[in-house]
This record gives structure tokens, C-alpha cells and sequence, in this order.
């Protein structure tokens, strides 16, 4: 029976490819199919022995598959041991995930236009919006950005469908698309949005911290809304070790709120820059 | 054959089977209720609760080690009021035997939290963590010295009917004698271990990991401490010893029943699997029909001093 | 760049570099010559010496546990005669700069070994061993107590003219007291940390996996305890504290030197890899030289208290 | 240039193929060719982490290659964790391998007829004994026992070369050979021994350690020498923790000796049973 309430599954790994040595895309089996809303994670491991001991969250890239058969993929990059270890895996050998877990993206207004922005591995939540979005027919554009052509994401994963919307690659060096930071581009083209189509406007939006609390500063000013995909270190991934804790407001206040349970996406509003 | 007998008391708390969670690693226990049946748990212990909400630390608050993880939550929980209004009714309808671990800053607080939880019929014991720091002695923990842990269990003793349980801190020169305190002032059992204190800093950043700078250790990596410890004191005392530390499997739960625990606690394994406090017990139940042990008992401390050659 | 100064002063014993073995994971040190040039290291820190020879324990003393391992070798040694006479010429032969790890069953063997051992003019420092048992006290560790390691270390100072250093066991409550009554008592430097006491059972045969059932834990699974240990006893004390456990790579190693350590050494690592100890070295030096670090001193004990937000 | 000193090195895996489930063969490069005498192991290690922390133990089990490209091979048996995570490393992964160590077989003596006795994977460290005795036209047979047919080693890998000996297969089950414990072999052999032949003969055996201690006092009784190859937990594999000692006769009295370092083959009568 397909699942949406956290599941501790064992993942039989049918492919796990590198891309240009930046990223990786991992598929597995599951006894099941997932259903997830874009934004949520998994927590995944899957090498021998307990060093590293916990398991790394990952977005929840694809899922899919038939009852008894389902169907999971993950983007990662390889940027310590764990995810090196998961580079390492080979077709055959098994994964261990709980999924899906926290918040996702709300994609559920009406009427809306919507700005996805990945930074770096970023699009690993923002491919997915983008395809719910896409089969929905929703206006929506993509901002990628990445620090040279090769660090952005291949091609061939962008989802396409009928209404791929449009997306505009930012590179930092100029390799390609737009010259500059994916932020440098959103701020660009907020400044010229009239205060009717800001009011319609939402912002999603998953990178590298700086790039996020830039986008939500630009979007507030705007009066844009906006929903933002945060990260942080995690033990449990699902609520009880309080150790994935941000600083949230609370009315005048401010509260430890976990990334894991009440995030990943957190209104941008809310959070403590 | 029947199915094993697991069944143990644990200084009046009778429990179905020796297989608990650990405090801080399992929540307030409902939220594991999507991954198994929580009442097949011998006990589930909640993280730990003070008296009023408290915020805890500033975030960096977990790091990873080899084989472990340090962890500096600094016991973020929503209060004893709200736990007993809000969370006590979820785990009596989820039919759980559940355990509340309490701390304070003082010993007026943790005999408030202790008085406040001794209301609640359906809580099972009452565990006292006492590796939190004692403000008045400097921030060295109540537990550290055999006076200051004798005088947290007498004052917490005095307010409650209820099963007392004494965590015990590791971060000391001899566990025995700190049991021994424990006992003769009034546990019911101890539990042990909680943290060992370590640290971790970034050599590029020249910056502590944690905001707190220390934290406390816990995973595989403590396990032989642990065990040595839940030995030392399960020699020492009377009362039932509750094992705790790097347990993550069958194996690694029958090896603290071995040396003398009458229980155990499953605690950072939780994160890798949040299945494995019902595979611990079931891999704990297979094992003793493999090896046709019927009771708990006859199991239970029955390590053999030499080794075999 | 020019090479970095990598050199130390270890309460009198002037170092070129602060990378070092320790003891008992490195034999007498001539067995790594196959290996490397040892007179590279900051000095070759020597298995422990006793008065006789010792036999040591029955077999069954080592054991594996999560990454990190437990060992119970019951100081297995040549003496400190046959070390004199055997081993210190080669070691002379090797250029090697070298320091003894000595031990004794009663504070006389102790004095007994330090006075010996004072008579050898290329001996660089006496490190003594305080986390033995001692039966006068019962098998509690010398290291156990403030008033033990005092009484220890001024026993052997007074037998000595060589720099003394004193290596402190992690066992107990408080390091910072400890080191302090080194220091107190005529510690040149103190070392730390020895073994954390464990246990390892095999729950199949229910036996322990060790002859002497318990044993020291070492390797990355201690190094979180160490490290704040050794950051406790920096603070409490003026002497150099040279920081040990758990270090198995430059980055290891920078983290100790960044706390508060003056140098460090490498134990368990030397297992897995003969070449642990130049591949610190060597990797310290790359990483001074990208960070233009000029002197050890610019780097040491600059650990910045706050954790980026 | 070729080495027969213990040295550090990193090997390359050329192939890693497992037999049946039982036995694995790996093979690796390293940068130069080691000289090795049967019966000398090396350290091995390879998986990423530090859990498991140690290197195990393994015979080397043949060894060769050119000035700058040498090669070695190990049989293993997965038993635990290490020999699982060494099962599962694939070509181009690398080894951590510190080789040769101990003391091997002693086969230098004229005139001599040898017994080479494997029991399960002792056979890796008599089958490299069987290549230098056959390369030297020596007198032996080879005696190899199992469980049962399946656990004997690959025929393939039995040594060949111009004298092969003979080979005596035993297997417990009598699926293969002699029907009985190798031991029941060779025990039966000796006491048909002359005395004249027993004075010429030496048995070299590796196995289990009920084995051993079978033979020895067989062979003692018999007044036949040997050399048995034990085994022993190792932390360091090079003389230097003092973990891995065992018993040995010292006249009248008894001595731990390092099986690494003294060892791993010893005299069977030094031998405290
Ligand atoms: C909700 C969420 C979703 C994510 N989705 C993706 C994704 O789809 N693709 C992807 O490539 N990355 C994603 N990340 C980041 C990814 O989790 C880290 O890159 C990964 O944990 C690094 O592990 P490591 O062992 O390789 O690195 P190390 O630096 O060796 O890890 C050490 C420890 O720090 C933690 N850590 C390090 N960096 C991060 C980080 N950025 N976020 C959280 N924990 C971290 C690790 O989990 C581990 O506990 C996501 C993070 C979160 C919180
Ligand atoms: C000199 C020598 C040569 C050997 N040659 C071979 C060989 O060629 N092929 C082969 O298959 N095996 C050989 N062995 C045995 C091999 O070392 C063990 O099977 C292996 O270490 C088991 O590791 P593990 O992690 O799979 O098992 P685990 O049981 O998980 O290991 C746990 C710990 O015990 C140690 N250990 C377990 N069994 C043994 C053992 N029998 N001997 C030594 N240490 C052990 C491990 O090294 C490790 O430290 C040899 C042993 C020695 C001492
Ligand atoms: C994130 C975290 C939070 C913890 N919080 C508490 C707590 O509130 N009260 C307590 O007594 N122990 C607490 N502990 C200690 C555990 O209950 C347990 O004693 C320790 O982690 C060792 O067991 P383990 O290795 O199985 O995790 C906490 C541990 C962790 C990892
Ligand atoms: C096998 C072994 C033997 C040891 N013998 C001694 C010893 O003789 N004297 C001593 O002071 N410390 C001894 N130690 C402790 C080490 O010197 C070191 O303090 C400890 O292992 C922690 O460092 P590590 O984690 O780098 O190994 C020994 C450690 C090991 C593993
Ligand atoms: S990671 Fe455990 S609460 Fe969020
Ligand atoms: S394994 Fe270290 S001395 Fe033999």
C-alpha cells in the first residue's frame, strides 16, 4: 500500500550515477510506494559498520512504482564521508530510509505564480515543485544557480512534462546562462515585478543559507511571499532529538524550532536571519 | 517452546519485557507510534522534563564522532505541566508503560517536577537524571560526588510514591560507590550510563562544533564503557541495574543483561533505525528460544569470570 | 614559505616537532625503523617499563569494539635493565629523541625505575605512568585521586633529575584537579589520556573476551573524551599538557594543539597504519604552511570560544 | 625494487572473486614486488571509516610482478565483519596492506620429506609451501581437509607446477576423498610410518588449532618435526602491542611469545597445548 506517514524501509540500489563527479543520483527499490509532498526528506544510510553512524538527509527526489513495488531516487553531492560512502554503493546492495519526513513545500494555493529557486544541490527539492506544479498546469519559472556550467544540474533532470515553465541558469562564472549569483538574478527581475503580480507571487526556495536569507530579505521588501527549504545537522530526522533546531519567531519572541518536524520549509518570514 | 518468560521487576515497576527506550532519543514517545506498536516496549522512557518549558541551547547542537555523537541539546522540553495535560493521555491511549526522566537546576525543582508527575496514575516510575549540573556546586553534576548524588535521591524520595530510578552520570571515578549512594538513600534502581562528556572543535575554523563547546557522548563508541560500569555497579547494589550506553542490537543488549542488568535502554540507535528498539526485543526473544531460556532469570548476570582459552 | 617552526619546549625537554608515539603502541620504537626514519619524530615515547621483567597477561588481550579497541596487555615488558642495555643504544643509533614510559606495582618500583633510568644521559623525559593499579590502595589507579598522583609524582621527582612528565588516567571525576596536583607535586608536563576502562563479553559463551576482563579503551572512539580533557587540564594548569587519544591524522592532532595541547601522541593509530605518526607530522606541516602559520605558538591553545551562528 | 622487509603500502584491486560463498581470492597492485616466505601474512585493511578499526590478519598467498608493479593475493573465508567488508570491495578500490610479517615456514632443510596439512583456509598459507617445495623438485604431499566437498578449496588453485606431490583430500561428510578430519588422515599415515622415514619427515600444518594440537602430539609421539602456523587476534600484526602472544616453552617454564613477531609459525613442540 502506498505510504505517507514515516516508514523505516530497506532500499534495494538499482542505479547510482555519477555526474561529472558533482552530482550523484541514486535509485532503490522500497516495498512500497511513497507519496511526498516536494520539500520533504528522507533519511538514508546504508554503509557497513557505525562510522559514520547516522544517516544523512536527503530530499526525496522521485518516488514511484506499484503497490509492492515502489520506487525512490535521491540527487546528492558528494561532500564528506557519508555521501562519499553513498557514492560508493553499487547496484544490488541495500539502503537504509526513513521517509518521507518534515514539511514540505505548500503548493496547494490557487491561482498563483510561482518562482522555484535552487542554489547548488538546491534543485534536489525544487525539481520536484516543479514537476507537481508542471502537471498542474501553475505558472511557475525556475532559477537555477550554480558557480560554473558544470555544477549545474544535468539537462537531462530538469523535468520537462507539457508546461515546463521557464528557467533561466545563473553561473557565477559566466559559463553559462546568466553572469552572476541565482540570487543577483531573482533580486533583478523582483525589482521590476508590478505590486499586483508580487501579491500573486510565491517564492520556493533551497540553497546555501546566505542565498536564502537574501531572497527572503529582497522578498519581504516586495512583499513577495516566500518558502524556504532549510538545512541543518540532524541525528533523528523525525522529531526526537531536538538536535536540528533553528531560531524561529514567536509573535515578539523567538523559539528553537525543529528543521526536521516543523521544517524543512519554514515561511521565510519566520525565520531568524 | 513457549515463548520466553522476559518479564522483570524493575524496584516495583513490573515490566513485560526488559527492552526500553532511552530519555532524550525517543521523544515523548508518540512519535514513534507511525513505526511500531510502542506498548510492546518493556517501558518507554521520555525525554527529559523540568518544571517550566525550557528553550534549551542555541543550535549546534549535535556532531557526529567516530562511532558516536556528541549532543549539547541542553534539555529542551515543554514542561511537566504541558506533558501531563498533553502527552500523558496519548501514551495511556497508545496503552504504553512509560517513565518520566526529570531534571532541575536545583533540588527544589526536581522535587516540584517529582511532586507534580507522583499526581499522574498511569506513569510508571519516575527516573532521575542526575548528570545535569548543580548550579550551586560550581556546574559540576549532582551526580558526580556520592554526597551530592545521596542527598538528590533522598529530597526526590521524599516527594513521590512513585518508582524512583537514578540515572547515573559516568563522568566519575568510581561508579560503584556513586550506586551504592544512590541505593542507600532510596532508589528503587539505577540506570546507567548517561553522556560521557567529550568535545569537538573544527581545526580550520578554531571553533567548538557545539555552542555549548562540551557535550555528551553517546553511540557504539561508549558501549565498553558502559558495560564495564553496568558491571561495577551491578556487583555493587541490590536494587535492579538498568543498562544503558551504545546499545544497538540484540547482541549488544544480552551482553548488559549478562554482566548483571536487569534492563536496558536503547538510545542513539533510535536515529539509525528508528525500528530498533522492537528488533532489539525481538532479536532478544529469538535468541533465548534458539538457546531454550525460559525466563529472563535464568540468563541475567550470568557472565563466567574466566575466559575461555 | 619557509618551513614552518614546528619545535616545543615539554617541560624542559625542547622538541623539533610535537609529533610523538605513544606508549605501548609502539614497542621500543627500533620496530618502526622498517617504516620510517624515527628520528623524525618529536620523540619516540617507549612501551612501559617496570623494574623486572613482566609477563604480562594470560592471552585474550585485545579485543575489537567500535572503532576504537580494548586491551588488557598487563604491561608485558623487558624491564628496565634489558632496556638500558639492549635497546637504548639502538635508539641512540637511530637518532631517535626518546622518552620512557615507566610503571610500578608499589611507589618504590616507581623510584626504583626513575633513578635507573636517570643514569642514561640520552634519555630525553620520564613519563610516568600514574593509571596503574595500585595495591596498596586496593587496585584503585595511583592516578585515581589527588593525593595519589601527588604522592607519586614527588616520589619520583625526588629520584630525578630528568624531565618528568605525568600520564594522567581519564578515569576519574575531575582532570583538571589532577592535573593540577601533577603540577603541584613537580610534573615538568602532564600527558593525557591513558585508557578509558571498559569491558567486552561474548554473550553466546557468556564469557568476557578479555582474560583480565576488564581493559583500556583507545582509538577515534575516545577521542571526543580526550579532547576535552586535555582542554580541561590546559586551562588549569601552566605546564605543557601533551594531548593523547584517539588521534588518527593531522586534522586529529591540529584539534588537540588547538585546545591546549604543547604536543600530542599517537597510539592505536600506529596499528592500522606503521606510518601514522610522519603522516601527522607531515600533514601538520602542509597545513601551516597553506595557513601561513610560522610557529607552532601562533596555532596552539587558539581555540575561539564561540561557535559560528 | 623488491622488498622482504615489512613495508606500508597501497594496493590496488585488481580482483576480488568470491568461490562458492566460502572463499574469496583477491588481488592487488602495489608499487613494487614482495619477497615473501610461506607462511608470512600481511595486515590488510580497506574499508572506509574506522569501524571496524583494525587490519585483519591474512597469509599471503602468492606474490609477484616487475620492478614498479608489483602484485599480491590473499584467500579469505568471510567469517565477521572485516572479511565481509573486504568481500565486498570492488576492482580499482584500494587496500591498505602492510607485508611481509612473521616468521614463515622453515623449508630450507636438504633431504627432507614434507607433509603439508590444511584445515578449512589453512590451505593459503601451505599452498604458497607447495610452489617453493615444487619449484625445488622437494619430496611432499599435501594433505587439505573440509567440511565437506564445497568447502575444499577451488581445484584451480591447487599448485601445480612439475612435482606436484600428491594431494590427499578429506572431507568430513566423505563428500569428497578420504571420509573423516584431515587429522584421521595424517594420524593414520604416521603410525604407518617407519622410523627411518619419520626421522626424514616434517609436517607443516595450518588450521584449526584442535587440528594443530592433534598433530603435534601426533608427531611428537612419532618423533616427527613440526612447524605449525597459529592464530591469534592482532592489533598490530608487526611486534609492537604485544596483544597477539601465546604460550611457548621456555625450557622448563613458559613465556608469551608474539605470534606476529615469534610467529606465526612455531616449533609444535615450543608450543604449550
Ligand atoms: C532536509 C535536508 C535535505 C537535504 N537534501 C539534500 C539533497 O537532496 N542532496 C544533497 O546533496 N544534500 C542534501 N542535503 C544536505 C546533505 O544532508 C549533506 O550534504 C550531507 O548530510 C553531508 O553528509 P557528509 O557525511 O557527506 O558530510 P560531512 O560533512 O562529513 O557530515 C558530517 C555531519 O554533518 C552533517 N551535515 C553536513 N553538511 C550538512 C548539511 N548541509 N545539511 C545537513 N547536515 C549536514 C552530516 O549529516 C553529518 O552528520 C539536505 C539536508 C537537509 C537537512
Ligand atoms: C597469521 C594469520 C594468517 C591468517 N591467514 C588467513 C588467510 O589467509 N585467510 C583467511 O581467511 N583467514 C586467515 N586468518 C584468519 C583471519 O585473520 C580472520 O578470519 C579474520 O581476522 C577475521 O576477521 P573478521 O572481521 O571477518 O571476523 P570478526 O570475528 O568480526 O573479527 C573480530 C576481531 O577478531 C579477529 N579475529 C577473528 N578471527 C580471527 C582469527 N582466526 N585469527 C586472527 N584474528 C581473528 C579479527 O582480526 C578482528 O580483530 C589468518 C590469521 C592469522 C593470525
Ligand atoms: C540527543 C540526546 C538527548 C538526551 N537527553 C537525555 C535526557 O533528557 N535525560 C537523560 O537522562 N538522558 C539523556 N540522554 C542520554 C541517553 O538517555 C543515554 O543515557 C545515552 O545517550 C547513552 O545511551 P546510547 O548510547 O544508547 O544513546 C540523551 C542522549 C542523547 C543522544
Ligand atoms: C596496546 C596498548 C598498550 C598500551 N600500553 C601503555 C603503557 O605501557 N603505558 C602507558 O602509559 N600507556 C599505554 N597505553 C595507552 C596509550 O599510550 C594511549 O594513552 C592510549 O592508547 C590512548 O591513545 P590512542 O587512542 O591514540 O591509542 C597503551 C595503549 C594500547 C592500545
Ligand atoms: S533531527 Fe532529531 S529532532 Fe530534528
Ligand atoms: S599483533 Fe601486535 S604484537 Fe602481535
Amino acid at each position: 500500500m502506498p505510504f505517507n506517514r514515516p516508514r523505516f524501509v530497506t532500499g534495494r540500489i538499482l542505479r547510482n550515477e555519477g555526474r561529472g563527479e558533482i552530482f550523484y543520483r541514486i535509485e532503490a527499490t522500497i516495498p512500497e510506494p511513497v507519496r511526498f509532498v516536494p520539500g520533504q526528506f528522507a533519511m538514508v544510510s546504508g554503509w557497513p559498520g557505525n562510522d559514520p553512524l547516522l544517516p544523512r538527509p536527503l530530499a526525496v527526489f522521485r518516488a514511484g512504482g506499484t503497490r509492492g513495488k515502489g520506487k525512490v531516487e535521491f540527487v546528492y553531492k558528494v561532500v564528506g564521508r557519508g555521501t562519499a560512502l553513498l557514492s560508493g554503493l553499487h547496484p544490488g546492495e541495500t539502503l537504509s530510509i526513513t521517509l518521507p519526513l518534515g514539511r514540505g513545500f505548500d503548493l496547494d494555493r490557487e491561482g498563483r505564480t510561482y518562482w522555484l529557486v535552487g542554489g547548488g544541490v538546491g534543485f534536489s527539492s525544487v525539481f520536484p515543485a516543479a514537476v507537481v506544479l508542471g502537471r498542474r498546469r501553475a505558472a511557475f519559472e525556475m532559477f537555477l544557480g550554480a558557480r560554473t556550467r558544470e555544477h549545474l544540474p544535468p539537462r537531462e533532470w530538469t523535468p520537462g512534462g507539457k508546461t515546463p515553465g521557464t528557467i533561466h541558469f545563473c553561473t557565477e562564472d559566466g559559463t553559462a546562462g546568466f553572469h552572476g549569483r541565482v540570487t543577483d538574478a531573482v533580486l533583478e527581475r523582483l525589482r521590476r515585478l508590478s505590486p499586483e503580480s508580487a501579491s500573486r507571487m510565491t517564492i520556493l526556495a533551497c540553497g546555501p543559507r546566505e542565498m536564502l536569507r537574501e531572497i527572503a530579505a529582497a522578498a519581504a521588501e516586495r512583499s513577495v511571499s516566500a518558502q524556504v527549504a532549510l538545512e541543518n545537522h540532524m541525528a533523528c530526522g523525525f522529531g526526537v532529538c531536538w538536535g536540528c533546531v533553528v531560531s524561529l519567531w514567536d509573535g515578539d519572541r523567538t523559539a528553537y524550532r525543529r528543521v526536521c518536524r516543523e521544517g524543512p520549509v519554514f515561511d521565510a518570514r519566520e525565520v531568524v536571519w | 517452546m513457549v515463548t520466553p518468560d522476559l518479564s522483570v521487576s524493575l524496584g516495583g515497576l513490573r515490566v513485560k519485557n526488559p527492552v526500553m527506550s532511552a530519555s532524550g532519543t525517543f521523544g515523548y514517545g508518540v512519535e514513534f507510534t507511525p513505526f511500531y506498536d510502542i506498548s510492546r516496549l518493556g517501558a518507554v522512557v521520555v525525554k527529559g522534563l523540568s518544571l517550566a518549558p525550557t528553550p534549551g541551547n542555541p543550535p549546534g547542537r549535535i556532531v557526529e564522532t567516530a562511532a558516536g555523537m556528541l549532543n549539547a541539546i541542553g534539555l529542551q522540553n515543554i514542561g511537566v505541566e504541558r506533558f501531563v495535560g498533553d502527552v500523558v493521555p496519548r501514551l495511556e491511549d497508545a496503552g504504553a508503560t512509560f517513565v518520566a526522566n526529570i531534571y532541575g537546576k536545583t533540588l527544589e525543582e526536581y522535587e516540584a517536577v517529582a511532586r507534580r508527575l507522583s499526581e499522574v496514575p498511569s506513569l510508571g516510575a519516575i527516573e532521575v537524571n542526575a548528570s545535569c549540573p548543580n548550579v550551586r556546586e560550581g556546574g559540576m553534576a549532582f551526580g558526580a560526588t556520592t554526597g551530592g548524588i545521596a542527598q538528590l535521591t533522598e529530597r526526590v524520595r521524599r516527594c513521590t510514591g512513585k518508582t524512583l530510578w537514578v540515572k547515573l552520570s559516568p563522568n566519575v571515578t568510581d561508579i560503584a560507590s556513586i550506586a551504592k549512594a544512590a541505593e542507600g538513600s532510596g532508589a528503587d534502581a539505577v540506570s546507567l550510563i548517561n553522556t560521557i562528556v567529550g568535545m569537538a572543535v573544527d581545526h580550520r575554523t578554531r571553533r567548538p562544533e557545539l555552542s555549548n563547546v562540551t557535550g555528551g557522548l553517546s553511540g557504539p563508541a561508549i558501549k565498553p564503557v558502559a558495560l564495564r560500569m553496568v558491571w561495577e555497579a551491578a556487583k555493587a547494589v541490590r536494587i535492579p541495574v538498568i543498562g544503558v550506553g551504545g546499545i544497538q542490537n540484540a547482541a549488544d543488549a544480552l551482553e548488559f543483561l549478562l554482566v548483571g542488568a536487569s534492563a536496558v535502554q536503547v538510545g542513539t540507535a533510535n536515529f539509525r533505525n528508528p525500528r530498533a528498539c522492537v528488533d532489539i526485543l525481538v532479536g532478544i526473544e529469538a535468541f533465548f528460544r534458539e538457546q531454550r531460556i525460559a525466563r529472563l532469570e535464568e540468563y541475567r548476570g550470568g557472565l563466567q569470570r574466566e575466559k575461555i582459552p
